[in-house]
Order: structure tokens, then C-alpha cells, then sequence
């Protein structure tokens, strides 16, 4: 992990921040790209995947922050938390094409992964579910008396579940230290925002708990930059969990088998001219802190590295099927 | 007749009891528009309308709270759960309340839940699972799971027309991996009905589901060697125990073969039937031939060890032949 | 069923509707006072037993509108909706003895009762279940294109439980004909409100669903009235949902064999002034609309009533041990 | 060693687990100035303050979901469901998260899920139920039910060690009604591994929980008539199967019983297991007596009725016994 936990008052955003934020979300588009776009069409990807297009800046401006304690429990949309916490292209490769050497070793598939050691939530399938747990987890650090926090993802999906609502609730009347972060991306799957809460925002929600609450423009990695640092002081300074409504759009189908033909043709178009990409390499231009040639650049280094990585995770084993039955409890 | 799949055939039979009963309607994550994750619901909006054919949030215990509430209010609700392991987000609906009206009030719950189960589409830990043995489990539920396509037209029928809660389990990989002949008519496959899908004299293997398939493939593989009887439960609670203990006291030599993991399946329930039921019959003893006690596993090589298949049947058949 | 749904424009406070309220509020209190204070403590209950003492008005002030298509789904505080749906004193003594001739027959107990035919959900004793339960109900009302409603009652208990939120936000998507009162009686079980949530009233989080709520003194039955009144016709308008908060107190332990130490002296000497009945009595008696000598009269009936039932009841039949197994399903 | 109840043996285990690691912690319901509703840990919020006994919000799926986080993140947190029937509400997080972390990434999950079950004291359908059956089909989890004082402390400070998530059930009717010498020492009670409870010859009662002491009693009353050996399985999953089969070779006739109901109970399991590891040592049908399946009913005659007594095992052991 190289981030340390950064104060709120020493933020600044410099030439320097804009080039790793830019690196970690052009590693995620590209990687969810060659994952999707290439290795799932070739037929090498075993089972469905999932990318999250267009929503590269939530994870990336966000867990830039955290410190080597802190704790993120991510959604399904959020790679680029993963590769900021040091999980590696050829791990994630690994995971995707059931090899060892991904984090679950081949027990479990695309984006269910996590790492205990470098504070990963592995994701858990059904929809809410982390909420709860990512709770439990800010409870653990508060009890230890330590001064990290949980960043907690998920979609507006989630906001239905039983288990966001209680996971909030608890969270609130405990004081826990946990940030939470919605990637409001106005489906949850073919279900649009308006069939699911009749409130305008996922935020409006958050004075129930008593948890204040802001909403971003989900595609501007510095305002998610900004507002995870007010986020991550605040649950710190121990006044309890804060929420942040990430405003953004999913440029892809719920899964890779998904044509998403029930998306309006005027909502992709509309979301297309906010890529969070350009966006941040539009801002880095007119400060004269890169050129066209410098993004060429970064991401030729970073296909490069894909290539290799792709490579690697190919040559990996497939689990042994003598181990199918291992570590089912600590004594098997 | 028409040549149909699985899915088709299942469609079909919502399709003809939301036209032949006003109070039949669809609810769940996805469903409309969209037409479910396994387009089973495909094309039920366009011709029955929003009224009838309700996306939900994603809210499984409110799907099947609220399913049992129009149930219980004159409504033949079939809800739908994306995947058949997220109907533990609705556990306590299902198993607290909907299952208990009957006894507790004389409530009649006439409601379906349906629900993609099964492994063999590398989906992992949490889109493979056989979720039954719970539902089995809770005096008051009924649990199906068809393993042809008429039958999946039929049963849908039949549990529709039911008046009790059933969950109605649809086997992912049998989706599109078979087709039949289903006849276009109006008919219905009884509950609690066992089928013995191949006769046979040797040993008789008891099973549900893609498992069916499985054992018509080894019976065929060892038609020289061994005569198999290959029965289909169809429906696991109440389960047909006449057929089950026939069978058994026909052959004498049982293998109780299902998907779901071994500890606490199906498998020992009727090893504890035929056990106390058919003793002296016995010729050998039962054979559990089951998935090992342990998450389903998502890289192909491990799943293919954790599944069942023709080659364990094949295997334990001969040896249990030779006992 | 005696009242007919009223439409809000006809209500007014007359002397009839008080001694009616008047009735029925008596008639749970003593009821409910012969149960735990009598036969609890005689030990002739099977089980436990709850009370709904001091929140009399919220049942009564609610139910009394509700006319024979609509549906009532209560919580275990509410004996007096039971009341005004038609079922007897006589059939909740035999279901609390455990006897034939109660509502569940013998295979439930106390407040774990219901009636189909009169549209009483019989209570589910997952707190919070009931929820999604009633606004299925409410849907196929909608379905079905009645006009009538259904009133969901529950305490501050439920709000915490994932069904509560899950229920309110569907019934509300799905504008469903629902009315849902919370009895806020500061306390789940031993848990104070505090302990549940940071906001001060349950209906602060009516705006996070859509849904128009309003918050009334839960002692004074009239208000309660006039609120159900006001929900029952936003409800039956196509409008959805409606909450209404009744701030009241338990006036009693959680249940029976609970002495509710945990309570501080001054909350309870504080509501005991505020006693729901005393209070309508006031009421009627500055209007001329009874004296004491009707309420002696009124009580002396109730308690004859009741005598007759408890007789009754206990002369029943306990179930046949050889029923045990039917009616599991329809065919058994 | 002191004369104490089941529930103050539980009460010392968890108090001396929670002296000894700091990590210990309780939560749940009711638990802290209340003690729970059956006042498991009255006195503990007292002795350890509100950081180590947290009364949380009516919210089971948090109380399980936040208790598996805690766990992961270093805690050992023993949760309470104040009646296991409400387990229900957080089974998806228990069943689909908190079992399979190990098996999916490594992940330790030393958590404690204690929950009041069983019936016999007229509590109906919501508050008597056995809810075992679900737990002990999911790989993953461990399911304890201790029918002794002794091993009840024994056994909550073993779970509370154990780095694998465990259900602990504890029998409502056991609390208060057995009273027995338990040492005041730091012992603890091996999962999975059953216990002879009385040795025998002719007959074996396989049981746990309350029945372990009905089976007892039956073998008492047919001690001049029958030598009964009961055997309680105290672990159900991943349970003492070289126990069960031994005692079923050494007595060749074999009784399976529990309170929990028939169909798709542990007494299949065992059946199961039995018919086909011991199948030649049978000299008669494994027997399962079970509650019937129906909801656990309230009224005095008919849950009499419903549950497995004293008569009915005398009933069908002499019945065995004469085969
Ligand atoms: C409890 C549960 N129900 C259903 C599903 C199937 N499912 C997976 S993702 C998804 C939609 C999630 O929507 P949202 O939370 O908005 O996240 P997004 O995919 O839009 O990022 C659904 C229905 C699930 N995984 N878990
Ligand atoms: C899901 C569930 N958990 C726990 C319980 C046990 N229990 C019964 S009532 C109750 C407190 C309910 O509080 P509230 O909703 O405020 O209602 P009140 O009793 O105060 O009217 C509890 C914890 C239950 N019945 N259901
Ligand atoms: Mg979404
Ligand atoms: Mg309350």
C-alpha cells in the first residue's frame, strides 16, 4: 500500500495525485476492457462478469485514501479499489480464469474476490450483504481502539435490501467509523432508479440514521477525492459514519452477456460526454500538468503491462481437484 | 406438441395459467422489461401488462412477504427469486410465516416461488447452490423441481393451481440444455407424484433434477452389465413415498443420488425411510452418492470433482451390484 | 362489523362515537387486566402473555374506521382492533387457554391470533414480518381494484428490522392502499429508543420513502381518530401510502413475567397521568356527554361480559391430540 | 464444583471466555441491563461494561452480519438470538457469508451464534422451534447443543475458541429444569466429538438436546427388559461419525431420535450414514422417532402430543427389540 491515510487539511490537489488517480483508473478500463471485451468473447473467461465502465473515478478517488489499517469492503463495480489496495492485474486475471494465483485460489469467481491481508472485503453476492459486515468490521476497530476506518461501496440496488438498512442504522446508533459510499448509477440491473425509491437521491435517505450525508458528481474524481477526505475525517474523528452519493451511470450492460437495450439511447449518449477518464486528462491539460503524449504513454505502459499479466494469470495451474474438499473449517 | 426447452416449456405454462386465471400474476427483480436474468418471464410483460407482471425492487424478503400476502388476499402470486441462494434473504417470509398459515389459522397461501437453482454453469459459491433441503424441511411448504421439460410445463401448472406455498426450483443448467416434445394442451403433472423414468431390476437409483439425466446416462452405460431403475421424485416435499419404497422393495439395492451437498440432503431422508420402511428388503447397503460437504466451488476442475456424475453413479453402481 | 369506512368529510366527534370508543377501550384494558393480572398469575394462561396497557387508544381510535373489505394487520399492543373486527372476549380467553373454540383453535397462543373472514391478519410473531405481509395484502386490493385499505400497526421496535424498510419502500413505489401506525412506546422490550435510532421520531423517516406521515399524541384517541381518518383517505385516494406516529408508553412490562426494572420511576409516573382512557372520559364528561355513574355503568357491563366469557372459555374443549397432524396442507 | 443450572453454566462459560480474552465480546437483544430474555447474560454487562456487552437494535441480520465482520477483523463476539426461531432473519448472512469465508479466501470466522430452541414450554409455533436442520446442512458452520450443564460450559468456552462460526443451541426447557455439579475450572468440552451416556447392549438411542434425557429416562424404565445405550451426538455437524457407527455395530439395532420434526432431520442423516457404513450389522430397521411435520403447536394436548416422550421411545424400543 503506498497511500498513507492523509489528514483532511493536508489535501491538496497536486500534478502528482492526478497522475496515480489517472494511473489506477486507466489500469481499471483497461483491464475490465481486456477482460471483457476480449478474454470473455475468446470464451477464456470461466463463468459471467461484471466492469464498472464509467465508474472508474468512485473507487479510484476514494480508496487513494485510505491507510494500510483502514478497511474497504467494495461492490462488484470497483476494481480500481481493488488494484489501489495492491491486489495486481495478474491476481485479478488469475480470479477471472479460475487459476491459482488469484485471491480466492479458484473457489470463487470475477469480482467475488477480496484479501483479508491487505483489507479487502472479499465481495459477497447478494446485494447488501456487506453492509452489515463492513459495520462490523468499523465496530472491531473502534473497540480495538484503533483510528482507521471502513470504506463501504455498493449501488442503489442495495438501498433495498433489509440488510442496508440495518447495517446503516446500527452503524449510526454505534458511532462507527465507516465511510459509505453509493455508486448511484440509476439501474440496479434493468430496473431503474424511479422503480425502486420515490425519493430523488440515495442521500435523502441518510437523515433517517441521523448519518449526514453529500452528494458528487460520481464521474469527477477530485470532487469524490475531496469528499472521501471529509468523509474518512469525520468517521475518524469518531462522530460516526458519513455517506456519499456517487451520481454516475454504468457505460456497460449489467453483465457482459447483458445488451442493456433497456437503457434509453439519450441516457448513454448523455453519459458518454462525462467519461471520468478525459475528464481528469482534460483538468491535468489545462494546468499544464500532461500532454496527449503522457496519457499515450500511461497507457501503453499499462496494456504493456496487461499483456504480461494476461500472459502470466494463462500459464497459471488450474486448482487441483484433490483439494475441492480443503479448508472448509480450520481442521479440513 | 412442439419441440421446446426447458425454459420455453416453463413459460409456456405461466404464460397459459395467467390466461386462464385472472388472479395469476408475476412479481420480482427484473422480471418485466427484461424478462428475468434466465428470460423465463421473457415477453409476459407485453402481453399481460405492468398490472400483472411487477419488477420489484431488490427487496427478495418483500417479494415473498408480499407475495404471501396477495396470497392470502385472493391473488395466485408466482414470484421469482433471480437466484435461487438469494431466497435466504427471505427465509423468515418463507419458512416463519408463509409455510404456517395453513396450520396456525387455516390460511391458505396459494403462492409460488420460483427460483433458478443449480450448479454446472461455473457461477460459484453463491449462483450454484441447491437451496432445498431447508424448504424441505419446514412442515407446510411444498418443493419441486422438474427435470424434463414436460414436467417443468406441468408442475409449473400444478403448483400454480396449488393452494399451498410451494417453491418451485428450475434447474439452471437444464434451461437450454434439453428439448422435448411438450404438447401445446392444457395439462398438469400431480404433485407429490414420483416417476420412474427407467425400469430396471438391479438397483434402483432415487433421484431430482439434472441429476435425472445423469442416471438415465449411467443406467445406459451400464445397460449390459447392471438393469437400473431410475426414479424422479419431482417433488421433494411431500415426497411420494409409496414409489420410493416400491422401488426399493423391488430392486433391494438403492442409490439415493442428488446435486446437493451430502450432510443433511435428501440422500440420508430417504435412506431413512427405506432404512426403517423397507429392512428386510435390503439386498446391499444405501448408497449416498452426493455433492462433498462444501461450498460449490467455482474453477472448472473443482467443480467438476464436487459434482456428481456419471462416472461415481457408474462406479458405485457396480460395486453395489457386485455386493 | 358495525362501523361502515367513513369518508373524512362526514366525521365528526359526537357523543356516540365516544361512548363507542369509550367501549372498546375498556374493553381491552379489563380484558386485558383479567388475562395477566387474573388468570397469568392464577396460572390457567398457557405461555406468555403481553398487554397493550396505556396504548388503548391507538387500536380503538384506528380500527373503529375501518369498514368490512378492509383489512387490519395488528401488533401484539392491539387487542382492541381485534375487538372491533367481531372477535369475542369469549374466543380470546379460549385462544389464550389454549382452548377450542379461539381463533387459531389451540395450535397458537395469545396474541398470535387472527381471522381470515373478518380480515384480521393473525400476527406474526417475527417482529417487523408483517410489514411485507400487509402490503401484499394492500397490493392485491390495488390488483383487484377495491377501494379498500389496510392498517399496519407496529412498534419502534420493527423500524430497525430490514423487513420494516423493504415493506415501506414498496408499499410507497407501488402507491399501495396502506395505512401504518407505529405505536412509539420509547422501549422494545428492554431497549430504549435511544439504543434503536438517533432520530427523534419514527416518522422522520417517512420522507426517505415518499411517504406523508404525521406525528400524534397516541394517548388521545380522538387525535388518533382524526389521523387514521385523514390516512384512510389519502390511502383509498390512490395516493399510497400514509404513516402515522401514536408517541405513547407501555404501561406494563414487556410481558408478563417481565417486573420492566430497566424503566426509570419518573417515564412511568410521567405516562400514568396520561392515561387514555381518563382521558376521553374527561372529554365526554365536560361535554355533558356522561357522567361517572355511566362509566361505573359501562365498566360494570364490560366486567359482566367478560365473567361470562372467562366462564365460557374455560368450558371449552382443549384441542384433540389426534388433530395434531391436520391441516398442515390442504389435502392432510 | 458447584450445583448449577444450564443456563449458569452457559452464563460462566461465557463470563470466564470473556475474563480470559479480551477479544470476547457479547451482543445482541436485550443482553446488556436486561441480561436476555432468559437471562443468559444477566450480570455480564455489569462486570464488562457497555464496550464488551452491546445491546443492539431489533436487527438479527446486523447482529450475525456485524458479528462476522467483527470476527474477521480480529474479535471473537458470541451474538445472541433471543429465540432461535429468529435466526431466520439473518440467515443469509449466516449461511451465504459467514460459512463459506474459509473455504472462499482463508478467511477465519470465529464467531458464536447462541440461540434459545427447542420446545416444551408451551410457547407455539414461533418460539419452540428446532432450527437446527438448515445450519447442519451448511458446509461451513459448526451446530452445538449441549443437553448437560457441564458440557453446556464446556461447550460455549470450546465454540468461543473455535476459529470456525458456530450455532450455539441451547434448549429453552434444559435452562432451568437440570441442575447439576459443574466445576468452577477453565475446562472446555471437544466439538464434534459424542458421548456414551449410558452404556448398553441391545439397543442404541442416538438423540441430543432435551432428548438425551428422555432417552435416558427410557432406558431406565427398561432396564430389567432391555440394556439401552444412549449415545448424545453433542456436535451435530461436522458430528462424531465413528462414534455413531460404533455404537450402532456394537448393539446392531439402532434408534435415531429428536425433538426436531421427521422429515429431512437429523435422524435421516444418521440413517444415511448408518445403512451405509454398518448396513451389515444391522439386525433390524433403523428407527426414527421425530416430532411429527407440523408447526411446533401451542396448546398443552397437542404439543404433547407432538413431541417425542418417555412412552414413545419404551413403545418402539420394545418393538425393536423383539424384531
Ligand atoms: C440479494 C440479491 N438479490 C439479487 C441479486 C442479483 N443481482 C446482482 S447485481 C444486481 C443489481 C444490483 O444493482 P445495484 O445495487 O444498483 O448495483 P449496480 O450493479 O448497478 O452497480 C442484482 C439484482 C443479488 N446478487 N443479490
Ligand atoms: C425478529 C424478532 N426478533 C426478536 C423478537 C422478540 N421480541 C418480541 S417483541 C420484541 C420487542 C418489540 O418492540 P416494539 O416493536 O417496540 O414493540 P412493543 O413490544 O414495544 O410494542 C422483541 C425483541 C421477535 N419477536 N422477532
Ligand atoms: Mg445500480
Ligand atoms: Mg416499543
Amino acid at each position: 500500500m503506498s497511500s498513507p491515510a492523509l489528514a483532511p487539511t493536508e489535501l491538496e490537489i497536486t500534478a502528482e495525485l492526478c497522475q496515480k488517480l489517472l494511473h489506477y483508473m486507466v489500469m481499471m478500463r483497461e483491464l475490465e476492457d481486456r477482460i471483457e471485451l476480449k478474454l470473455y468473447r475468446q470464451g477464456k473467461i470461466v463463468g459471467g462478469c461484471y466492469t464498472g465502465r464509467g465508474q472508474e473515478a468512485i473507487p479510484v478517488g476514494s480508496a487513494i485514501l485510505t491507510g494500510p489499517d483502514d478497511y474497504i469492503a467494495p461492490s462488484h463495480r470497483d476494481m480500481g479499489a481493488f488494484l489501489i489496495r495492491g491486489i495486481t492485474p495478474r491476481e485479478i486475471l488469475a480470479q477471472y480464469l479460475g487459476r491459482i494465483g488469484g485471491p480466492t485460489g479458484g473457489r470463487d469467481g470475477n469480482m467475488h474476490m477480496g484479501c483479508a491481508r491487505r483489507h479487502v472485503l472479499p465481495i459477497i453476492s447478494s446485494i447488501g450483504a456487506s453492509i452489515p459486515v463492513a459495520t462490523g468490521i468499523a465496530l472491531a476497530m473502534k473497540y480495538r481502539g484503533e483510528r482507521s476506518v471502513v470504506f463501504n461501496y455498493w449501488g442503489d440496488g442495495a438501498t433495498s435490501r433489509g440488510d442496508w438498512h440495518e447495517g446503516l442504522n446500527f452503524a449510526a446508533v454505534q458511532k462507527l467509523p465507516i465511510v459509505f459510499f453509493c455508486n448511484n448509477n440509476l439501474y440496479a440491473y434493468s430496473t431503474p432508479i424511479e422503480k425502486q425509491m420515490l425519493v430523488e437521491n440515495v442521500a435523502d435517505r441518510a437523515p433517517s440514521y441521523g448519518i449526514p450525508a453529500e452528494i458528487v458528481d460520481g464521474n469527477d474524481v477530485l470532487a469524490i477525492y475531496e469528499a472521501s477526505a471529509r468523509g474518512a475525517a469525520h468517521a475518524r474523528s469518531g462522530d460516526g459514519p458519513y455517506l456519499i452519493e456517487c451520481k454516475t451511470f454504468r457505460m456497460s450492460g449489467h453483465s457482459a452477456h447483458d445488451p442493456a437495450d433497456y437503457v434509453p439511447d439519450y441516457l448513454r449518449q448523455e453519459w458518454s460526454r462525462k467519461d471520468p477518464i478525459l475528464r481528469l486528462q482534460k483538468h491535468m491539460v489545462e494546468r499544464d500538468w500532461a500532454t496527449e503524449a503522457d496519457f499515450k504513454k500511461v497507457r501503453g505502459e499499462i496494456l504493456a503491462e496487461i499483456d504480461e499479466a494476461v500472459e502470466w494469470a494463462l500459464a497459471q495451474p488450474y486448482p487441483d481437484p484433490a483439494t475441492v474438499t480443503d479448508n472448509v473449517y480450520e481442521s479440513s | 406438441m412442439a419441440m421446446m426447452t426447458y425454459v420455453e416449456a416453463i413459460r409456456q405454462g405461466l404464460w397459459e395459467e395467467m390466461e386462464r386465471d385472472e388472479s395469476v400474476f408475476i412479481m420480482g427483480e427484473d422480471v418485466g422489461i427484461y424478462g428475468g436474468a434466465f428470460k423465463v418471464t421473457k415477453g409476459l410483460l407485453e402481453r399481460f401488462g405492468e398490472r400483472r407482471v411487477i419488477d420489484t425492487p431488490l427487496s427478495e424478503s418483500v417479494i415473498v412477504g408480499a407475495g404471501t400476502g396477495a396470497a392470502i388476499h385472493g391473488l395466485r402470486p408466482v414470484v421469482e427469486m433471480q437466484f435461487s441462494d438469494f431466497m435466504a434473504c427471505g427465509f423468515d417470509q418463507i419458512t416463519n410465516f408463509a409455510a404456517k398459515c395453513r396450520y396456525r389459522w387455516g390460511g391458505s397461501v396459494p403462492l409460488v416461488v420460483r427460483a433458478p437453482a443449480g450448479g454446472g454453469i461455473h457461477g460459484g459459491p453463491f449462483h450454484s447452490q441447491n437451496p432445498e433441503m431447508p424448504y424441505v424441511h419446514t412442515p407446510g411448504l411444498k418443493v419441486v423441481q422438474p427435470a424434463t421439460a414436460y414436467d417443468a410445463k406441468g408442475l409449473i401448472k400444478a403448483s400454480i393451481r396449488d393452494n399451498d406455498p410451494v417453491i418451485f426450483l428450475e434447474h439452471k443448467y437444464l434451461y437450454r440444455s434439453i428439448k422435448e416434445d411438450v404438447p401445446a394442451d392444457d395439462y398438469t403433472v400431480p404433485l407429490s407424484k414420483a416417476v420412474v423414468r427407467r425400469e430396471g431390476t438391479d438397483i434402483s437409483v432415487i433421484t431430482y433434477g439434472w441429476m435425472v439425466h445423469v442416471a438415465l446416462q449411467a443406467a445406459e452405460r451400464l445397460e449390459e452389465e447392471i438393469s437400473v431403475e431410475v426414479m424422479d421424485l419431482r417433488t421433494l416435499v411431500p415426497y411420494d413415498r409409496e414409489a420410493v419404497l416400491k422401488t426399493a422393495k423391488k430392486t433391494s439395492k438403492v442409490i439415493l443420488l442428488h446435486e446437493d451437498t451430502l450432510t443433511g440432503g435428501m440422500g440420508g431422508e430417504l435412506a431413512g425411510l427405506i432404512s426403517e420402511h423397507a429392512f428386510e428388503y435390503l439386498d446391499g447397503p444405501l448408497i449416498r452418492i452426493a455433492a462433498p460437504d462444501t461450498p460449490v466451488p467455482f474453477s472448472p476442475p473443482l467443480e467438476e470433482a464436487f459434482l456428481p456424475n456419471v462416472d461415481k453413479v457408474v462406479e458405485k453402481a457396480r460395486w453395489l451390484h457386485k455386493y
